[in-house]
């Protein structure tokens, strides 16, 4: 557990100088995403956890250690707080190959620190082929990959990471992001993570914290805070739902892979992941249509039966969100007033939600800090418009312990 | 039996220990002003103290004072009778004064300026967030320095040394005031370009040894961008 | 043998170099010099310097030393002299005599310069005042001198026709072939100009030192001192 | 008419350096995007046109006038080429300020050179209130938008800009591109603009000059090569097609406006441009579904009859696309094999084209160089599911003649 | 009338004259060695011609011969005899040896290679990208000179101007060997020090004007150091 409480301001007060007041706490395990617009002050709150900066009040504590306490007069040098950091730039040191910066945390952390050896974190981040070579010949996707190794293989008890991928071009990023989500699902260490790229808090994160400004906005899982249609995530064109699922099962045949989660299941295109695995799937509020009589002869895969539980306010004039629950599951539909009015859309009427679109997250066996799951997924009854796939029995869910890294591959 | 050395290139025997003995004091003038030099550098670019300003003017006094002037304060402290030299010589038997190693010592004050220059612009393109990048790392402060800040400040350390260096090859009053013009001990080049200078028709001589300091000087210099180049390639900015 | 160092003034040099080497072809070793400026040899006499024998350009930097007890008493000698000379560079011809009726000032022409030491410090200029003074024309040369570090360098401005005229030495006017001697000062217009020599006191036992003091006040350097212009003490 | 032929290589020919091979033609008017992965030429294309780059072997004209003949050694000096580069890192002048900055180029140019005057572009580009500043108290959109303005201020014949808006995050594209658009709109002189982000070809570009390893793999309208699925465009999650439309009519009462193109119309949530504008909406494969019964009760509201012409390969194995023409346009479907299977499809079908979500093009009066659209729109029938918005009549479409930019705001 | 300048702050009149002489003398081997500095710090930084490492070697030649060795090259070179000082004296009637402008000149060619090196750096850190820019908005070669480069490597121009200055207050071989010690005309402060360290008893003397020396050097640096923070803020990188 990590419990943060910091004051600072840069400037003089009267000055329209920058001032940070900010409080929050986030579990011992999977990735809590710092999350806010540019200058609100992630980078902040990151340089004082990690002790690069030096917060005019505060309190920091780890496991129980305090890190920092103004008010006590203490503070631990970062070289002794044993948090790993992968910055923006990936600050890889140019006079070392890729093989001695990736030694150089290893080196001095404590003897008896345990975490993944040096082979296990090459291996999987892919960076075996680089180790010879000096990080200016590196791509900016490879560069990133070996500051993720390096701080991981400084044991830390705690990684911080500031936009690792936003120095990145789509096609980098894309490079990346399947490593960070295994190092998130293999490591077993709380990330703390700074983004303002939303595609990012969807693939990777559990936990989110809202800032604006210096302040906490809000503070939950992901899950919750991407339904809640009054933050200023909704805002954005690409508000919606998060829905944790299993995978159900394969039909190779129609190259459907069914999706399974609490209130129904899914079609998506055939998926890699072996059947039982836990994962993620976004449903884009602006991707759901609904339909008051059940539609037919429609090409879209995933038609769910929906109750209209709420009609809510969008910030754009002509358009609101339609909050619809499937079974316990709560999905966001965008529709215009227009289609409000037409079809007579009242709260409690039986609708079908029309899922053109289903983003999926970046899989592996996550241990999901988010609303939980439960331990069997129902199955649901088959989608409208296609006979299921091929039912096989899902496994029961991994224990909340983490699986050890070296057994990943 | 005593070495017997012909004369080559035109020089004569005496002329060549100018040069041999030009070569280890601008050498050892550069050797022992480096570590100082780094840490004042270091000071000077990093430090939060009052008297920064005070130290900087300090560093650059030999800058600003001839030369003659720095040998005879150097004789006044490191004289046998001087408040350093005094004791230095009365309890370990030490003697700068007309040695080779005092004439390292003059020549190492006079360049010193030029070679913390140097090196404090060296340290000023360090990337502090290398070192942020140590510290999260777990480095200690004198790790940090000798693994991250001390390889990558090297070639402004390089370009300190070579100009020291190149400086020293040349370095005239301090040595002459502070250390004497003794052949083999302490007659560097430039001391016997005077020497000749002071004699009838040693103008040719005179030339003759500018021209030797010089093609040794840009040797240096060479040398050095040579090795600032391959530094550079492998510090990742080539 | 023990090995002899030897401070000499820089205006010795070429004399001093061509008498030890014949100290050596006695089957002597070779002494080492160290040739500078008196004050400065003298200052570092002072301050230790490992010299055996020193050879000022004045009496005054000699008196510096004795007054501190550097130097063995006894053994302060003055062997040798020297004579204030005008130069003028190789190819001007008009020889001067120099009275105490010769209007220099005139003859420099008015913006012409006379090069010599430094009077503040360099002995060759401490002479040349004198004999201005004695001239009565101090006041008016002095802003029109040329100061010098050295003797060397008064004459190098003479022969690279920079100044006109300059006041040096017998013995540095008679080795250079860029100038010629214009006038000679009379020997009442200065104190006499003498090259004193003494043992330090570091030196008190060193026989080879000793030996080459008397070799260098001996008639085989006496020869070679005339060789290169210097004045015999009476 | 700006004509480019360039072979360059870097490196040594032995060596795998890198080897440009292209050549290319841009009309008179309207953006002309360099559109490629990172590391194809793009930007060794761009530097070769404005001059600060000398290609081994080349030759590029613009408007008839040589400006590069490595066979006839000719080499116009970049200063005398009048071609204003926009810089993906804006390069301001440090030292100097806003405003010192825009008249750089405009002090130099020459002065029967026509183009919009200081206040125009200031006002254009709403950067009047940052001209006493430095650059460096700027924001990067700032900055961008002030870099704009100094290239357009050198009364340039030809603007060239090399990804103007990368180094932004998305709040701060949203600033620029409309700047950008209107610049387009209103400068009247050809740009040539390179990216690798889809999203600006969308919104800017009239022509695409596809690019891949160093040559060129495709040219043409945008909107043609946007709908061909043998190109590496469609391979990317957001392939889809462009269509040209005008705004027909508003309903504000319903929220919705009317957007007709050659074949039909679409309604999207009510637009502030005056009816007659024409724009341009893009539809991504993914947002299109088709039902083979005419859909009824769905929120939808863009329900269009259409044809089935082809279904052709999509790069994922179990998805296919659809190529469904609506009267003379076509239109992208993105679809599971398993649909086409459970739905019959075969080409020559007539089905519902079920449009999702539509992205509205950067609005003016823009010159379109695509395929042509009718001089009158043909007024479609009303969309399926709903009464046609009031109509209003169509105003002619403004001449070709460029609209002054003094006379925008 | 002959102007009577009364002691002050201990210092003679004549110390004074030396003090003003030596400001005078320094301010202008700055102005007369920063517009050559520049063009050739450009031509080391920017040029690829093959001389360009002979060039480089020749403008450190001053700091790696001894000083008085530059001012006998001077004498050769600008004497009345000298192939340069010749024509200049005939046609012209122009003298540097004795006069200040002499002395200048002599401290201008020492100081010649320090602010060759800070001009250099100062340009090596002008990004070049906005040269291109300039280039694009129609600025030619001069136009871009003297609008971009210039002002944007004036700090690195401003750095060498001070280092200069103060090793031009401290000048001293080069100075005494070509301009000769002229009271009033080419006797700066470091040739009064020298005088007076050469003085029997003039121990105090030469301290309080070395103290003097070290003074003015310090205020230059000092103010160099403010004007640098200035400039920073003006051209963005405060
Ligand atoms: N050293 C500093 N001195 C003064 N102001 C600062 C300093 N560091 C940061 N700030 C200001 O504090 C605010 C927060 O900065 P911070 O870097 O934490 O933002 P951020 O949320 O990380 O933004 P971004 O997403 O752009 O990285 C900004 O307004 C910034 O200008
Ligand atoms: N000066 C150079 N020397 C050697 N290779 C170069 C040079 N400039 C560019 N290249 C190489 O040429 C290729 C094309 O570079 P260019 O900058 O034109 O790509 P780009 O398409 O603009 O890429 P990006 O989208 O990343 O800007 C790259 O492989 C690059 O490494
Ligand atoms: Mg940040
Ligand atoms: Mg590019």
């Amino acid at each position: 557990m990590l419990e943060v409480t910091l004051r600072h301001r840069f400037g003089r007060a009267e000055a329209n100088g920058f001032a940070l007041e900010a409080g929050f706490a986030m579990p011992d395990s999977g990735v809590t995403a710092l999350f806010g617009p540019s200058g609100c002050g992630k980078s902040t709150i990151l340089s004082a956890v990690a002790g690069l900066l030096r917060p005019q009040e505060g309190r920091i504590t780890l496991h129980g250690t305090v890190l920092l306490d103004t008010a006590g007069g203490i503070f631990v040098a970062p070289e002794r707080r044993r948090c790993g950091v992968v910055f923006q730039d990936s600050r890889l040191f140019p006079h070392l190959s890729v093989a001695s910066n990736l030694r150089y945390g290893l080196r001095r952390a404590p003897p008896d620190a345990a975490g993944p050896g040096f082979e296990e974190v090459v291996a999987l981040l892919g960076i075996a082929p680089l180790l010879e070579r000096r990080p200016g010949r590196l791509s900016g996707g490879e560069r990133q990959r070996v500051a993720l190794g390096r701080a991981l293989l400084a044991r830390p008890r705690l990684l911080l990471m500031d936009e690792p991928l936003a120095a990145l071009d789509a096609a980098r990023r894309g490079e990346v992001l399947p490593f960070l989500a295994r190092l998130r699902d293999a490591a077993g260490i709380p990330i703390l993570y700074v983004t303002h790229a939303l595609d990012e808090v969807d693939a990777l994160a559990d936990r989110l914290v809202l800032l604006e400004a210096g302040r906490v906005l809000a503070e939950g899982p992901v899950e919750a805070l991407a339904a809640r249609t009054d933050l200023p995530l909704a805002a954005r064109r690409d508000a919606g739902s998060l829905i944790p699922c299993a995978v159900a099962a394969h039909d190779p045949a129609r190259g459907l892979t069914r999706l399974a989660f609490a209130g129904g299941a899914f079609h998506v295109p055939l998926r890699p992941e072996p059947v039982g695995t836990h994962a993620r799937i976004r449903l884009r509020a602006r991707d759901v249509a609904v339909a008051t009589e059940q539609p037919r002869g429609l090409s879209t895969q995933n038609i769910l039966p929906a109750i209209l539980a709420a009609i809510t306010e969008a910030n754009a004039a002509h358009e609101v969100f339609l909050r619809l629950t499937v079974g316990p599951t709560a999905i966001l539909a965008r529709v215009t007033r227009d289609s409000v009015a037409r079809l007579g859309l009242r709260p409690g009427m039986a609708l079908w939600a029309v899922v053109k679109a289903v983003t999926f997250d970046h899989a592996g066996a996550k241990a999901t800090t988010g609303p939980d799951l439960p331990d069997a997924v129902r199955v649901a009854e088959p989608v409208a418009d296609g006979a299921p796939p091929d039912e096989r029995p899902i496994p029961p869910r991994p224990s909340p312990g983490r699986t050890p890294i070296g057994r990943l591959r | 039996m005593p070495l017997h050395v012909e004369p080559v290139l035109g020089l004569s025997a005496e002329e060549w220990q100018a040069v041999r003995l030009s070569l280890g004091v601008a050498a050892r003038s550069v050797l022992v002003s480096l570590i100082p030099a780094v840490g004042i550098a270091w000071l000077l670019a990093r430090g939060r103290f009052p008297g920064r300003t005070l130290l900087d003017a300090l560093v650059h006094l030999p800058l600003v004072v001839p030369p003659v002037v720095v040998g005879w304060g150097l004789l006044m402290l490191f004289g046998v009778r001087g408040p350093i030299g005094g004791p230095l010589h009365d309890w370990f038997g030490l003697r700068l004064v007309f040695t080779t190693e005092g004439a390292a010592l003059a020549t190492a004050v006079m360049s010193f300026p030029l070679i913390v220059r140097a090196v404090r612009l060296g340290l000023e393109h360090v990337d502090q967030g290398l070192e942020a990048a140590a510290r999260t790392l777990g480095a200690g402060p004198l790790d940090r320095f000798v693994t991250i800040t001390l390889p990558l400040m090297s070639p402004g350390i390089l370009a300190g040394a070579v100009t020291a260096f190149a400086a020293g090859l040349g370095e005239f009053g301090a040595v002459i005031t502070f250390a004497s013009n003794i052949p083999g001990e302490t007659q560097t080049l430039p001391l016997a370009i005077y020497t000749a200078t002071q004699t009838a028709g040693g103008e040719a001589t005179a030339a003759r040894l500018a021209l030797v300091s010089f093609v040794l000087a840009i040797s240096g210099l060479l040398l050095a961008e040579l090795i600032a180049r391959r530094m550079h390639l492998l510090l990742g900015r080539g | 043998a023990q090995e002899v160092t030897v401070f000499a003034a820089a205006s010795l040099t070429d004399a001093m170099r061509a008498l030890g080497a014949a100290w050596q072809a006695r089957g002597n070793p070779a002494p080492r010099f160290s040739f500078a400026a008196s004050s400065a040899l003298a200052r570092q006499i002072e301050q230790g310097a490992p010299a055996d024998l020193f050879m000022s350009a004045d009496e005054s930097w000699m008196d510096y030393l004795q007054q501190r007890g550097l130097i063995v008493d006894a053994t302060r000698v003055s062997p040798i002299g020297n004579a204030l000379v005008l130069v003028s560079p190789a190819n001007a011809v008009r020889p001067v005599t120099l009275t105490r009726n010769t209007d220099l000032l005139a003859l420099v022409g008015p913006q012409g310069r006379i090069a010599t030491g430094d009077p503040a410090h360099v002995p060759v200029g401490r002479y040349a005042r004198a004999a201005l003074g004695w001239m009565g024309q101090w006041e008016a040369i002095a802003p029109r001198l040329a100061r010098a570090d050295n003797v060397r360098a008064a004459l190098l401005l003479v022969e690279r026709g920079e100044a006109p005229y300059g006041i040096v030495y017998a013995t540095d006017a008679a080795a250079s072939a860029g100038v010629r001697v214009v006038g000679a000062f009379p020997a009442e217009s200065h104190t006499p100009i003498t090259h004193p020599f003494a043992l330090t006191r570091r030196a008190k036992g060193n026989a080879q030192a000793r030996a080459l003091q008397e070799f260098l006040t001996g008639p085989e350097a006496t020869q070679a001192w005339q060789r290169f212009g210097f004045l015999l003490a009476r």
